[in-house]
């Protein structure tokens, strides 16, 4: 403490500077929201942090976050106790000299071994069968499943729908056109007819969707924070993950693999909609875009 | 540094600059590696304004640097003072390679176990003493391409620490520059890791067995280990890249790449998980290379200042080795969201719960060598104790990641950036720190200024943390790692507030460090002199005269007894030194 | 391995015996590549007589036959562990998803 | 004191049961199988994930085993002729020693030329470059880089050749030692091109 006293100029000077920063930081605080679209949800709210979860699967990630948090905090703040007890207890002054005989503690040991117990239930009792279900276990057919090909480019997401005949057409890298068929639909394939491509991910309320992740030209992270979904969007390689949103409104998907210099404004809107929204999208959407569809014909 | 080099007829080039003594290199490399830890925290200083304050004008910065480099990397870099996004990117990136790879293992490895080791052993030098300074000569060699390469057409390597393909293979030249550096830069770390385990298994002196080394050379041993058999795959990763850049093949590019709506005209075939996967399997290993030399080290200064024995000496060393070991079976838990099966993730999680277990173990056995010790807070000490709740804090935060369920919410998010910096920063640089107070008056014959110490330690250990506990905060709160301006998310912009927190504290820390500067500079010409054992300490360098003269001891040490002898009872002194015969 | 002289000349005498034999297995690989006996066979066996001849070059030429250090057999153990696995895992990862996962082209 | 005097340069060590040099080049051998290692890990998730029918056979590979063939021969010769210029040093014949070490360079020479003029160069300007496929990205890389060795290697036997032989007049153990390290390091390049002629000639 004495040491303490000792320093309290700069201790003083230290915050003077932080105060002058602080000014900033409260002025900041109200930073201008750049989208124009309003986005449901909380975020970042005390003491969680996490945004809300609107998926049916969330809750088990959730779960296990909390579960694995508050068991970090128990064993690091016990752990502090000791910690610190032993540094004012043990200090050095006259009269004290330390002990040359080593104790002989059984306790770390089976705090040991409790500890690791503990990670293998959370391993094999949570993370794997959550792992298992949310990334692995897709929907099957009976559960009318949604299904969208997610294709990212620099810097935006594409989100392939296969119209109202549930097929998607065939694609191939030729057929790219960045602006008429970012998808590079083949024209020719009859069942690729009534596909779209929208740059908003579109999704009914209440039923299960299975996205097929891939990319055209890096990796990108197809990551959706209030739905608990992260997948990598890997050229070359075509990975389904699937979701359930539970709840209705305007959500954010955003990027979250380094894929270049405007990495950071690769985000795209995500609707949840009642199905009878959806489903007049859809027919919207299957109709055009005139351009490209007819042009081929 | 060393003024007992009189009759040895070198110039100043063999004394100083080729010198073969692994004393000189020692200090040459912690010198360089400091002067590269400052330089990578100064490119992240410059990026946390962005983060801050996105869109504003780099105040100072903003101006000076574009006149600086000209009107031309002005307008692409800096136009108005704002940082670009390639310019953050490259600084990211760059921040990550330079403090890892040219700042933290030279420095630890390089410097504290080129400098410190041989000295422990009892050895005159290392065992191949001109390989030693090629060691250091190609480090400064790919240091000094790594620097060159901000001043390549299109700036420095962008494609983060990691250079995941295919970005970094369409990305501009300075990627190109970065591989040959990193070429470099392995080359170099396997020279040393040669050196050091030769070194360490034939020049110890006599009835110094392994179980009577100490511990940081015990870890020196094992994080050599991982470095010459973990570094050479990511080199042969580094040389496919090269071929993917310069000769156009296609390892790590897969077919129908379509860029900006054009179809690439590769042959295709090639896989972007290979590089993943050649790259992680050093990059997790070398997050050992980077956490055990600063274990090494605090357990040094812990078993000093606490004047006794170290609890469990010998679990530690088996636990280091298992360390070791498991670190090479780890490394695809950094590859969880790239479409991994039940199976196969669930393998890499049990691995990475497994390694868990020994990092707690060198911990528990520390925090129980306090109990019933005498402890002495000095500055070094200080910064070693800060190690260990600041390293738990790492390692703890690893769990949410190192389980793929909870990953889905932390994987690339800023929970990731908080965690291995919790790790690297207030722990491994925390223990670099704390080296350098405890082994300056060896080095230089002079004590470092403990009320300049202590300031620097109080300023540093504070605002790290307000460094990087906002990040936890921001990785549940889902902001995704590496983004230029956050506020365009709606989670982003909640938590923009712990962002700009975030920037002052790196700015303090930043501060922090000029006592520490001030410290360094001022106490190698003006620093209190002190005899060759100034801490009262056991092993077997403080038997040598500071500065060592080279061939480092006036005779051949001859060991006794293990290494952290304190408090025998029935001695008139508190230590008993290796080198003392019971006589 | 310090052996006197007429140690020696016997040694020379076994690696003219070794070359021969690596002689012997390099005509075997290229006979045995030219006869079809299926893709995984063929390969199996080119591999099988290629670390025949790199064990005989090892255990002869680099004397590990001879070699009583520890550190060094310790050191080839690790190697190889780590050799296999970097060979093997990676392969492994993407098992348990849809064979569709991975494609070569678009379609 | 000065490096001339540090223990163990030529005596075996007690415990280890070698002397520094050979520890230390088995060390580095290991990091070199790790290396080669990245490469054959890179070679094998490839062709394994190559699709059906993309990789090529070995008439489209147009890799001539009779030219890889007579090379894995040169480079076995090779092999022997560096551990009999070793074994002729421990038999203190230093004249024949160097003869055997001069055959060793020339068929590594002969090794390097063939490689040159049989295989890349007309490679090269028929349009089999390493951009033309992923195999012949994976055959140029591994080759380049085993060519690389090779020509490390030459220039330390030319080294204890030409310079370097003076150590044997004031220290012959110390010269034989080193051709011992010399020689390991060789035989491991042999070792890597007994997988490489296989690999990359037979198993298409």
């Amino acid at each position: 403490m004495r040491i303490l006293r000792g320093c309290a100029p700069a201790i003083v000077a230290f915050a003077m500077v932080w105060v002058a920063g602080a000014a900033p930081v409260l002025g900041q605080a109200a930073a201008p929201d750049v989208s124009d679209v309003h986005i449901d949800g909380q975020y970042g709210t005390f003491p969680t942090f996490m945004p809300t979860d609107v998926s049916k699967n969330g809750h088990d990630v959730d779960l296990l976050l909390s579960i694995l948090h508050v068991f970090m905090i128990v064993l690091f703040v016990g752990w502090g106790i000791f910690f610190v007890w032993c540094l004012f207890k043990f200090r050095a002054r006259s009269g004290h000299t330390a002990d040359y005989k080593l104790v002989k503690a059984k306790a770390p040991k089976y705090l040991e071994v409790a500890v690791a117990l503990f990670e293998a239930f959370l391993l094999i009792g949570m993370s794997m069968p959550v792992w298992a279900r949310v990334k692995n276990k897709l929907p099957t057919e009976a559960d009318n499943p949604v299904h969208i090909r997610v294709v990212a480019e620099q810097f935006a997401w594409n989100f392939h729908y296969p119209g109202k005949d549930g097929v998607f057409g065939k694609v191939a890298p030729e057929f790219v056109d960045p602006v008429s068929n970012p998808m590079g639909i083949d024209p020719s394939d009859p069942k690729g007819k009534d596909d779209f491509v929208s740059g908003e991910l579109h999704v009914p309320v209440d039923r299960p969707v299975i996205t097929s992740i891939t990319s055209k030209d890096v990796i990108h992270s197809f990551s959706i924070p209030v739905m608990r979904v992260k997948q990598d969007a890997i050229p070359g390689m075509r990975i389904k993950i699937w979701f359930q949103p539970v709840q209705t409104g305007t959500y954010e998907v955003a990027c979250a693999q380094l894929c270049g210099n405007n990495h950071y404004s690769m985000r795209a809107l995500m609707k949840i909609e009642s199905q009878s929204d959806y489903e007049a999208w859809v027919e919207e959407m299957a109709k055009g875009p005139a351009e490209f569809d007819e042009d081929d014909l | 540094m060393s003024d007992h080099d009189q009759g040895h007829h070198h110039g100043f080039l063999r004394t100083y600059v080729f010198s073969t003594d692994h004393k000189v290199i020692g200090v040459q490399y912690a010198v360089t590696a400091l002067v590269f830890l400052f330089f990578g925290f100064c490119l992240m200083m410059m990026m946390r304004w962005q983060l801050a304050y996105p869109g504003h004008a780099i105040p100072v910065l903003g101006d000076l640097l574009p006149k600086l480099f000209g009107k031309d990397w002005g307008e692409t870099n800096m136009a108005g003072g704002v940082m670009s996004p390639d310019l953050y990117n490259s600084f990211g990136a760059m921040h990550g390679t330079i403090m890892i790879f040219l700042g933290v293992v030279p420095l630890i490895v390089g410097g504290f176990g080129n400098y410190v080791m041989p000295l422990q052993i009892g050895a005159p030098d290392m065992s191949f003493p001109k390989l030693n300074m090629a060691s250091y000569w190609v480090y400064f060699t790919g240091g000094v391409v790594m620097l060159a390469s901000f001043f390549a057409p299109g700036g420095a390597a962008s494609s983060g620490w990691t250079s995941y393909a295919p970005l970094s293979v369409t990305a501009t030249q300075g990627q190109t520059w970065w591989l040959v550096g990193m070429v470099l830069l392995i080359t170099s770390s396997l020279l040393g890791s040669v050196n050091f385990i030769v070194t360490i298994l034939h020049l110890r002196a006599k009835g110094m067995t392994m179980f009577r080394l100490p511990f940081f050379v015990w870890a020196q041993f094992v994080t050599s280990f991982l470095l010459l058999l973990a570094f050479p795959p990511l080199e042969a990763a580094g040389v496919l890249q090269l071929m993917d850049r310069v000769a156009g093949t296609s390892f790590f590019m897969p077919q129908g790449l379509v860029v900006s709506g054009v179809v690439q005209d590769y042959a295709g075939g090639g896989s972007p998980l290979l590089w993943q996967h050649l790259f992680w399997f050093l990059a997790h290993p070398e997050v050992y290379v980077l956490i055990l030399p600063a274990f090494g080290i605090i357990t040094e200064i812990i078993a000093n200042n606490t004047r006794k024995p170290l609890w469990g000496y010998r679990t530690m060393v088996y636990s280091v080795i298992f360390l070791g070991f498991t670190s090479f079976l780890v490394w695809a838990h950094h590859m969880f969201m790239t479409g991994m099966g039940t199976s196969i993730s669930a393998f890499f999680a049990t691995t990475t719960m497994i390694i868990s277990i020994p990092s707690v173990i060198l911990l528990t056995c520390l925090l129980i060598t306090l109990y019933r010790g005498s402890i002495r807070f000095n500055t070094a000490m200080l910064f070693a104790l800060s190690f260990l709740p600041m390293f738990a804090i790492g390692g703890l935060t690893g769990l949410p990641l190192g389980l793929p369920a909870s990953d889905i919410a932390l994987h690339d998010t800023y929970y990731v950036i908080g965690h291995f910096h919790y790790v690297v920063a207030p722990g491994t640089i925390f223990a670099a720190f704390a080296g350098v107070y405890f082994w300056f008056p060896k080095v230089t014959g002079r004590r470092m200024s403990e009320k300049l110490g202590k300031l620097h330690w109080f300023f540093s250990f504070i605002a790290i943390n307000v460094v990087f506990m906002p990040m936890f905060f921001q990785g549940l709160a889902g902001v995704s790692r590496r983004l230029y301006d956050q506020t365009l998310y709606s989670w982003g912009d909640a938590m923009q507030g712990w962002t700009i927190t975030s920037s002052w504290g790196a700015w303090a820390l930043g501060a922090a460090q000029i006592f520490f500067i001030v410290n360094f500079f001022s106490s190698i010409k003006l620093g209190k002199r002190v005899t060759e054992n100034p801490w009262d300490a056991t092993t077997l360098e403080w038997s040598a005269p500071s500065p060592p003269p080279h061939g480092n001891f006036a005779s051949v040490p001859t060991v006794h007894r293990e290494p952290y002898e304190y408090s025998v009872p029935g001695m008139s002194t508190d230590f008993f030194p290796q080198n003392v015969s019971e006589a | 391995m310090s052996g006197s002289h007429a140690d020696m000349s016997k040694h020379v005498k076994m690696y003219l015996g070794v070359l021969s034999a690596l002689f012997v297995c390099t005509i075997l690989t290229v006979y045995a590549s030219t006869v079809n006996m299926g893709h995984a066979t063929n390969m199996t066996v080119a591999l099988l007589i290629a670390a025949f001849k790199a064990s005989l070059v090892a255990m002869i030429f680099m004397h590990l036959k001879w070699e009583g250090s520890k550190i060094i057999w310790i050191t080839l153990a690790l190697c190889a562990l780590f050799f296999s696995l970097l060979l093997f895992l990676p392969m492994l990862t993407t098992t348990g998803l849809p064979a569709s996962t991975v494609y070569s082209s678009w379609g | 004191m000065s490096a001339g005097v540090l223990p163990y340069t030529v005596e075996t060590h007690p415990v280890t049961g070698v002397y520094s040099g050979k520890l230390g080049t088995w060390l580095f051998l290991a990091s070199e199988v790790m290396l080669f290692g990245g490469l054959f890990s890179a070679y094998v998730l490839l062709r394994v994930g190559a699709p059906e029918g993309t990789w090529p056979t070995r008439e489209e590979a147009e890799l001539s085993w009779k030219i890889g063939g007579f090379n894995t021969l040169t480079l076995i010769i090779s092999s022997v002729t560096m551990v009999m210029a070793w074994a002729s040093l421990k038999m203190h014949n230093f004249a024949k020693a160097r003869i055997y070490l001069i055959i060793t360079v020339l068929l590594a020479l002969l090794f390097i030329t063939l490689k040159l003029s049989l295989e890349y160069y007309p490679h090269w300007h028929e349009g089999l470059k390493p951009s033309t496929s992923v195999f012949f990205a994976c055959y140029y890389t591994m080759t380049g880089l085993h060519a690389l060795h090779i020509l490390g290697g030459v220039v330390v036997m030319l080294y204890f050749i030409g310079p370097g032989a003076s150590l044997w007049k004031t220290d012959p153990e110390h010269y034989t030692n080193r051709i011992e390290c010399t020689g390991l390091y060789w035989h491991f390049v042999d070792l890597v091109w007994i997988f490489l002629f296989p690999v990359l000639y037979l198993m298409n």
